[in-house]
């Protein structure tokens, strides 16, 4: 870990109630994150991985813990002063259709955090559209389509081009490519791979599906009950396993005979 | 647009059938009656009477009103009852003779002798005595006002009670307070309780012809045959059950269904007369509710500028075609009204009065005269209309009035309130320009006529003038008639009351009516007395 | 092999009303006793389709082109009696506020169990749940994701069907419970002699379980035939992009993962050449103007005109 | 335990519901125009004095306030205080009152439910069908029907012409009836006013299991449960019918409130001594207390319908109270 | 637009909406065909129905005419239903964004308030309440509110709260946007369809609860309405029964063609059906 880390969450801690039982989904994790890396974060499910992203975002209020994004206590802010400092840290979402307005059009969609944050002067919207359309492979054509009017591939670039608009330094990924089809699912890692590249974004990437993880991770933690149980850089977690559930998920992936 | 007068005129034959077909039905009761006389009544039976409320209290010493009456008349009885072609109109009950004294100071009772409540103990004076001064004179609504100058009752013996008063009291008023007023109640059930929360209050011991039996809240009250009644071979009936039927569609289906054998008190609407009358096993009775006459009047809030010229108020009077009213509003079961005091009444109605006639020409002239020109609209003013939620015809000639002045250029907006919220409008808060009230004639002016039209009463007394008119002259000859012992002269000055409100119009007089019964053919001795509704039905019997 | 078919199909298709286009079309393939075919296709293929009208499950208005017999059968199959069906959800295939017990007695006893209770239990044991009795009593909501899948497995079994369709009953489940119930049903399969259809979209998946392997891509059959030789040497360039795209844990981080450029067409689109040629890396001219035919063997070959071999 | 938790749950929500209602009820009368003194003299009239004594006498003289916190105070000893226009404790009278309504809602709500559910699973078993039609349209054109007018047609036909039921009453007045012969009895008043009053329900009943019917049609477990060859009739008696009964049991307990309400009417059309009528009669006497008393012991028939519900509800469905599943 | 569509396809729809059409064409030109005030004594007493063609469906028992008091009272049927129902939808729909949205006590106490209003029947209420503050249109269409509100709260509430969980808010909130924004962009516009249909409902029991209001004496007494003219032909009921029939008649079919409208509007909003 030599880069400086821009995003940095201790002991956070969620327990969950249901029908009278205490459920612990974070459990004391822990999580750097450096400029331009991807850390993913792997589990089964009911690990507690997605309550982890969404802690990270204020989607939901822990019960404990720091987390300081560029050096700023993010969960002492509150208000306009959140808003604000939301424009650094974006998030993809699973499901493209849930994570789209149903009503929106695809303009509306990616202008949304352009105009909350005045990122654009009076006039320069459509322009801005563009660009961003472009960055994520889509033809401004699209702009005034509706957003359930196109596939869900073209959907995850619309959501990624969203998160993309306020220029964020941390992009949260939550299992972006699960719910797309195989022959899209490769287009979307390449795309993120090319952003990240070009444009040095951490991300921070939830998935169980280690394949998945392989092609883009710097970094895996593994987590299990809350807990992160393996934490390590990719070429070791992959090569070394050293916890059961690490090993248990590597063995999951199906391999192809002669691969 | 054809005016009312030509709308009537049109359908003249209508009413005039409606009229005959009522006439009819009298006829055929009087026929029903004279039958009852010659056969001989046959003894028991159960007589399902429709009751549309069922009041707590049902102690006639303390609440004087019809619905109590209606079921409290049969346990309990008064001094004396209303007759026909008696001298002074009355029948002796409790008391067999009365007499007042010349200075107004002193009037006698003879009472009964050899009755005894209902619960074995006897009738005495002391029982008229405690009624009179620890019930009627501080509990009672309308003896608060009649016996407020009573002082003392004497008992020199058990059956002789001599009424003491401060002030002369013309006995006249008196007398004619009996029937209404003078229910008398057991001092050994009362004397030294709270009064007003005796469970008696509820299931009332009496002398009359019926006991209380039980009452089963929202369905029934029951009465049974009294063995030990002072009338010999009276009653005739073994049972009265009242039953509640709040729902006056639901009182006539009953009838028809032959579950009730009585719907007094025109629960009946009047409308269904005519088909119910027609239907087999049953019949109209008009009569037997002459003394219990209401009066249909619409009460003026003086304080109302326009409302406070004279000419206004005589063009409103003239505005009311109240020929129509009798025929439409009543359908013909009603007299058009010219004064205070109904037609019935030979002994206080004035004769020769000159009440204002249905003159619409004159009307508009009377008001353009006071210098209310129709505006632009054909609107001269707008005022508040409250018609009195107590019965349909209350409301509904609000309906028609809404309509009558529209003819004179006046918009009258309809507030329809419930009972207790017209109360306080009208007769407390004054909330009002006109109103439409239903005062009952209780046989004396002085009782809760004159009140109509004295000033100075306080807010907060209903069925009383609250409409702000006052006139010195008014009141100087409503507190002489008070005081008038001279039966004659007192008589003349009510005449002279009576042709005063016509002069003033206070408020205008539009119609009196009294109720209907529809019975049974097999129930006799319906119609039998003036107050029959609430009276005490000791001959009334069920043919087989 | 000459053993008993099961299930023939000869230029199948099926539309689910008279306006809609074709959900699946022009599929010849058949199915013998004791096989298990693997059928692969992203969402929207027809793969669900197939495997509905192959289970005789089509809902009521569709209309079926060609021809689909069962020989073994003697007529459509009896459900749950010929062939046992399971469906991708697991929480939905559950009637929620019955026992798991009970309603797999109530499946037994339609099927004419003596003792279907008894059954319920020994049913629950073959799907190795643990503590069969116990779970049994349990209300579908009261089982984890996986469990209820057993289940709803057991439910197809309750009736003793020769043939067992697996219509992506994996793919709601993490990949961990995932590989432990693809391996139970391979498990059933061989111990029962059942016959298997494996639907799913995931290539290695399938390379896993099926003898046989059929690709579908936009209603079309794109490729079928033994699961060695599929694998090993495809005939369809999409079946070739699909095993490229398969992310194992060996792909080295960094680079540009295998991608397939472009959309699937939509099913509802008229296209006079074949389906796949816009996203076809061998394609030419002739692919965008006529639908390719089908080459090699019903059983084993693919509708490219690509000659056998040039993708090895 | 379940069972236990969801009780005490309900109970414990119950008491700011319930304060909430008194006060609400209590100032609303106290906002209107005229109080229990006018009401008593609408039929009775009387001088000021009378008028200021019956004040003192029923404790209308005091703030609003007092009288507020003195009816608190005595609900506290679980005393609903005194009826002024009864005069006797509002608990006498409306415990009289109570069960006559609680049978008439009781039977109605159960036949509604009970004819309503079967007819809609009868609709919903060939949607579109003649049988399912007519069933559509004639409970939809019930269902637009006004409940009192309805109750005029029902006693004008089956009371007045055909004689054959009782025109109105809880049962024939004072009949010495006893045991069998007096339920009986009763049974031939409830007729009518049960009809007027649950056959709105009933078409809104057979509406919602219809649809609830077909709407279950398309779970996929009705679909699995098809293809693992059950018979149609096992999974449209067993499986959809139970299914599709849940939302039904749930409108139940929020039923319980609207009866309440229809009955005002329906029990003043047809006689019967009940909540509904008291209430009303509380509201025209002005009555406070009374009304209180009767808004307090319907909302305790409501919540205690609702607890009923709830248990009924639980005891269908066993997912009631398990909490959601955990999600990662 | 193929919302519309699929409108068109329900015959329940068309039908409802065709007669709810004609029943308002009736209640905006009954000032034409009857300028007068139909509360205005025109004839004489119960003429029955194609005695008089000057008064077709002849006339109640004052003489008024009961086709114009037919006529005019459709207006204050449908203009009480429907501001009622939108006054019952506003206020819920105002209630239940507010306690979906922002938890915590103020859910809890507005859900107390609405379980309240629950519990006291709303007839009850209504009944109450007129008779306290007094019968005028815009008090009986606020009354009539006051028992409708809580039905709309609760489903808007359900909705917003599974809305609220829904990605695309949280999406929202993840890009910055401001809590009222969500709520009015993101959230509102897809809690309200359930509302919408719930609508008809509401609009047909608000006609109905007009009704009885009237049959008791509780409406306006200025206006000619459906259930005033039932009530006052209930008086009459056996010797003139077209008096409360006609006017039943009218009213059964207004709410019938309420509900039939919303049949087809829930099937224009139940959308595509999917096949898998």
């Amino acid at each position: 870990m030599s880069a400086p880390s821009i995003l940095t969450a201790r002991g956070l801690t969620k327990t969950y109630r249901t029908g009278g039982r205490i459920v612990p989904a974070l459990d004391g994790v822990d999580i750097d994150l450096a400029a331009g890396e991807t850390l993913a974060v792997v589990g089964a499910s009911g690990s507690g991985k997605s309550t982890l992203a969404r802690a990270i975002l204020r989607l939901v209020e822990l019960d404990a813990g720091t987390i300081h994004v560029g050096g700023r206590d993010f969960r002492r802010l509150a208000g306009a002063e959140l808003r604000a400092e939301r424009r650094r840290i974006q998030m993809v979402f699973q499901d493209p259709a849930l994570a789209l307005n149903p009503r929106g059009t695809v303009r509306s969609v990616v202008a949304d955090p352009l105009r909350v944050h005045s990122l654009v002067e009076a006039g320069g919207q459509a322009d801005a559209v563009a660009a961003l359309l472009d960055r994520v492979g889509l033809p401004y054509a699209f702009a005034d389509r509706p957003v359930h009017g196109i596939s869900g591939g073209q959907r995850q670039r619309v959501a990624i081009a969203r998160a993309l608009a306020t220029k964020p330094s941390i992009l949260v990924l939550d299992e972006p490519v699960s719910a797309l089809d195989v022959s899209v699912r490769g287009q979307i890692l390449n795309l993120l791979l090319d952003l990240q590249r070009k444009e040095r974004i951490a991300y921070l990437f939830i998935s169980h599906d280690m394949g998945v993880v392989r092609a883009v991770a710097d970094r895996v933690v593994v987590m299990s009950r809350g807990r992160i149980v393996e934490n390590g850089s990719a070429d070791a977690v992959f090569r070394s396993p050293r916890s059961p559930e690490c090993r248990e998920l590597l063995d999951a992936v199906p391999a192809l005979p002669g691969r | 647009m054809k005016t009312l007068h030509e709308i009537v005129k049109s359908h003249d034959a209508i009413h005039r059938r409606t009229l005959l077909s009522s006439a009819a039905a009298l006829a055929a009761s009087a026929v029903v009656g004279q039958a009852a006389f010659a056969q001989t009544p046959r003894r028991g039976g159960r007589l399902v009477v429709a009751a549309d409320s069922e009041p707590r209290n049902i102690n006639p010493a303390i609440v004087a009103s019809n619905g109590v009456f209606h079921v409290s008349s049969k346990i309990v009885e008064p001094l004396a009852e209303a007759a026909f072609g008696t001298p002074d109109g009355l029948a002796p009950r409790l008391a067999l003779s009365w007499a007042g004294s010349a200075d107004g100071l002193s009037a006698t009772f003879r009472l009964r002798p050899n009755v005894t409540w209902h619960d074995g103990k006897p009738f005495t004076s002391a029982d008229v005595a405690f009624s009179a001064l620890e019930i009627w004179k501080k509990l009672q609504n309308l003896g608060r006002v009649v016996f407020k100058d009573l002082a003392a009752v004497d008992t020199p013996d058990l059956l002789t009670a001599v009424f003491r008063f401060s002030r002369p009291t013309p006995f006249q008023l008196i007398r004619n307070a009996l029937p209404a007023l003078t229910a008398v109640v057991p001092k050994h059930v009362y004397e030294g309780t709270d009064i007003g929360a005796n469970r008696a209050n509820a299931a009332p011991v009496g002398t009359g012809p019926f006991r209380f039996a039980e009452t089963k809240p929202g369905e029934y009250t029951r009465l049974v045959r009294n063995p030990a009644y002072w009338a010999a071979g009276q009653p005739h009936l073994d049972e009265i059950v009242f039953r509640v039927l709040p729902d006056r569609a639901a009182a006539a289906g009953a009838l028809e269904a032959g579950e009730v054998h009585l719907a007094a008190f025109s629960q009946v609407p009047l409308a269904d007369l005519p088909r119910i009358g027609s239907v087999r096993g049953l019949s109209v009775v008009t009569k037997g509710y002459e003394a219990l006459t209401y009066q249909l009047i619409v009460e003026i809030n003086h304080r109302r500028p326009e409302l406070a010229d004279v000419r206004v108020r005589r063009a409103i009077a003239h505005a009311i075609d109240r020929d129509f009213v009798v025929k439409t509003v009543f359908l013909g079961y009603a007299t058009a009204s010219d004064s205070p005091v109904p037609k019935y009444d030979g002994q206080f109605h004035a004769p020769g009065l000159n009440a204002p006639g249905f003159d619409v020409a004159r009307a508009n002239a009377l008001l353009d005269e006071a210098g209310y020109r129709r505006a632009a609209g054909g609107t001269r003013f707008k005022l508040r209309l409250l018609p009195a939620p107590f019965f349909n015809e209350t409301r509904q000639f609000g309906a028609y009035l809404r309509q009558a002045l529209a003819a004179i250029g006046i918009e009258a907006e309809l507030v329809n309130n419930d009972a207790a919220a017209h109360l306080k409008a009208v007769y407390t808060d004054h909330a009002f320009d006109l109103s439409v009230g239903s005062p009952v004639y209780r046989g004396d002016p002085a009782i809760s006529t004159t009140i109509l039209a004295q000033g100075g009463l306080p807010a907060g007394v209903p069925f009383a003038n609250q409409g702000g008119y006052q006139s010195a002259e008014m009141d100087a000859l409503i507190a002489r008639a008070a005081g008038m012992l001279d039966e004659k002269a007192r008589t003349g000055l009510y005449h002279e009351f009576q042709r005063k409100v016509l002069a003033d119009v206070p408020f205008v007089n539009v119609a009196e009516w009294g109720f209907t019964s529809v019975a049974s053919s097999r129930l006799r001795n319906v119609d039998t007395n003036p107050r029959w509704a609430v009276s005490n039905w000791a001959d009334v019997w069920l043919d087989a | 092999m000459t053993a008993e078919v099961l299930v023939r199909l000869a230029g199948a298709g099926v539309r689910y009303s008279a306006g809609l286009p074709a959900a699946i079309a022009g599929v010849s393939l058949s199915l013998a006793r004791g096989e298990r075919l693997a059928v692969i296709g992203e969402s929207g293929s027809g793969k669900t389709t197939l495997a509905l009208a192959m289970a005789g499950l089509l809902p009521a208005g569709s209309t079926v082109e060609g021809r689909i017999e069962w020989p073994a059968f003697g007529g459509a199959p009896k459900p749950g009696r010929d062939v046992g069906y399971v469906f991708q959800d697991p929480s939905g295939s559950l009637d929620p506020v019955m026992r798991v017990g009970d309603q797999l007695a109530e499946v037994a006893a339609a099927h004419g169990d003596a003792d279907p209770h008894v059954n319920a239990v020994e049913l629950i044991a073959q799907v190795e749940l643990p503590d069969p009795v116990r779970t049994a009593r349990a209300y579908p909501h009261e089982l984890s994701g996986g469990q209820r899948q057993r289940i709803a497995l057991a439910l197809a079994l309750a009736g003793r069907p020769s043939m067992l369709i697996a219509d992506e009953a994996t793919s709601a489940l993490d990949p961990v419970v995932q590989k432990k119930l693809a391996e139970l049903v391979v498990r059933l399969c061989r111990t029962n002699g059942l016959t298997l259809v494996f639907v799913t979209h995931d290539i290695a998946l399938a390379a896993g379980l099926g003898t046989r392997i059929a690709v579908v891509y936009s209603a079309r059959l794109a490729e079928t035939g033994p699961a060695e030789r599929v694998l090993s040497d495809p005939a369809h360039p999409y079946t070739k992009a699909l095993l490229e795209s398969h992310l194992g844990r060996d792909v080295p981080r960094g680079a540009r993962v295998h991608a397939i450029e472009g959309q699937p067409p939509d099913p509802a689109l008229a296209l006079p050449g074949c389906r796949f040629a816009l996203r076809c890396r061998h394609a030419v001219a002739t692919c965008n103007r006529s639908e390719p035919g089908w080459a090699g063997a019903r059983d084993d070959g693919a509708a490219c005109i690509l000659p056998a071999g040039m993708l090895r | 335990m379940r069972g236990a938790r969801l009780v005490s749950r309900r109970l414990l929500g119950v008491v700011p519901v319930l304060a909430i209602v008194i006060v609400g009820t209590f100032f609303l009368l106290e906002a209107s125009s005229g109080d229990a003194v006018d009401a008593y003299l609408v039929s009775t009239g009387g001088d000021r004095g009378l008028a200021d004594q019956l004040r003192r006498d029923w404790g209308l003289d005091r703030s609003a306030w007092a009288r507020l916190a003195l009816f608190v105070s005595s609900l506290a000893r679980f005393d609903l205080g005194w009826s002024v226009a009864f005069s006797r404790p509002v608990v006498e009278v409306v415990l009289e009152r109570l069960p006559n309504t609680l049978l008439l809602m009781g039977t109605a709500i159960a036949l509604a439910f009970g004819a309503g559910s079967i007819l809609g699973i009868v609709a919903a078993n060939r949607p579109g069908s003649a049988v399912d039609r007519a069933l559509s349209l004639g409970s939809l054109a019930i269902y637009a029907i006004p409940g009192f007018w309805l109750g005029l047609v029902l006693i004008v036909v089956f009371a007045v012409q055909l004689r054959l039921l009782p025109s109105g009453g809880i049962e024939t007045i004072a009949s010495g009836k006893q045991g069998l012969e007096r339920a009986g009895d009763i049974a031939r008043h409830l007729v009518l006013p049960v009809a007027a009053l649950g056959m709105v329900y009933l078409a809104l009943y057979l509406r919602m299991m219809r649809a609830g019917m077909i709407e279950t049609w398309r779970h996929d477990f009705v679909r699995a449960a098809l293809a693992r060859g059950l018979p149609r009739r096992q999974v449209v008696w067993r499986h959809i019918a139970r299914n599709a009964l849940l939302p039904l049991v749930t409108m139940l307990g929020l039923q319980a409130a609207s009866m309440l309400g229809g009955s005002v009417v329906i029990e003043s059309v047809f006689a019967v001594p009940g909540l509904g009528r008291l209430a009303h009669e509380a509201v025209a006497q002005r009555d406070t207390p009374l009304l209180l008393g009767v808004i307090l012991v319907g909302a305790v028939v409501v919540i205690a319908a609702n607890l009923a519900v709830d248990l009924l509800y639980a005891w269908l469905d066993p997912r009631v109270g398990a909490g959601p599943e955990t999600a990662a | 637009m193929s919302a519309l569509r699929r409108f068109a396809g329900s015959p329940d729809g068309v039908v409802g909406a065709g007669l709810l059409l004609s029943f308002a064409i009736v209640a905006v030109f009954a000032p034409v065909a009857y300028p007068e005030d139909p509360l205005s004594i025109v004839g004489g007493p119960l003429v029955r129905p194609f005695v008089d063609w000057s008064t077709p469906l002849g006339t109640d028992r004052l003489g008024r005419d009961l086709l114009a008091g037919l006529l005019h009272g459709a207006r204050t049927s449908m203009l009480v239903g429907l501001f009622a129902a939108l006054v019952a939808i506003l206020l819920g729909a105002a209630v239940g964004v507010a306690a979906g949205l922002s938890g915590g006590w103020i859910d809890e106490s507005l859900m107390r308030i609405t379980e309240a209003f629950q519990t006291v029947p709303g007839f009850l209420l209504a009944l109450a309440f007129i008779s306290v503050v007094g019968p005028s249109l815009p008090m009986v269409v606020f009354a009539i509110a006051l028992g409708a509100w809580t039905g709309p709260a609760r489903v808007v509430r359900a909705e917003v709260l599974s809305i609220r969980e829904r990605d695309f808010v949280a999406a929202a909130r993840v890009i910055g946007m401001h809590p009222v924004e969500i709520a009015w962009r993101e959230v509102l516009p897809h809690a309200l369809p359930p509302v919408v249909s719930l609508a008809s409902v509401i609009v047909a029991g608000a006609i109905l609860t007009e009704a009885a209001l009237s049959f008791l004496g509780l409406g306006d007494p200025n206006r000619v309405t459906w259930g005033g003219l039932i009530a006052e032909g209930r008086t009459v009921l056996r010797s003139a029964p077209y008096l409360s029939i006609v006017p039943g008649l009218a009213l059964l079919s207004t709410v019938l063609a309420v509900h039939l409208t919303g049949e087809g509007i829930v099937a224009a909003l139940a959308g595509r059906r999917s096949f898998q």
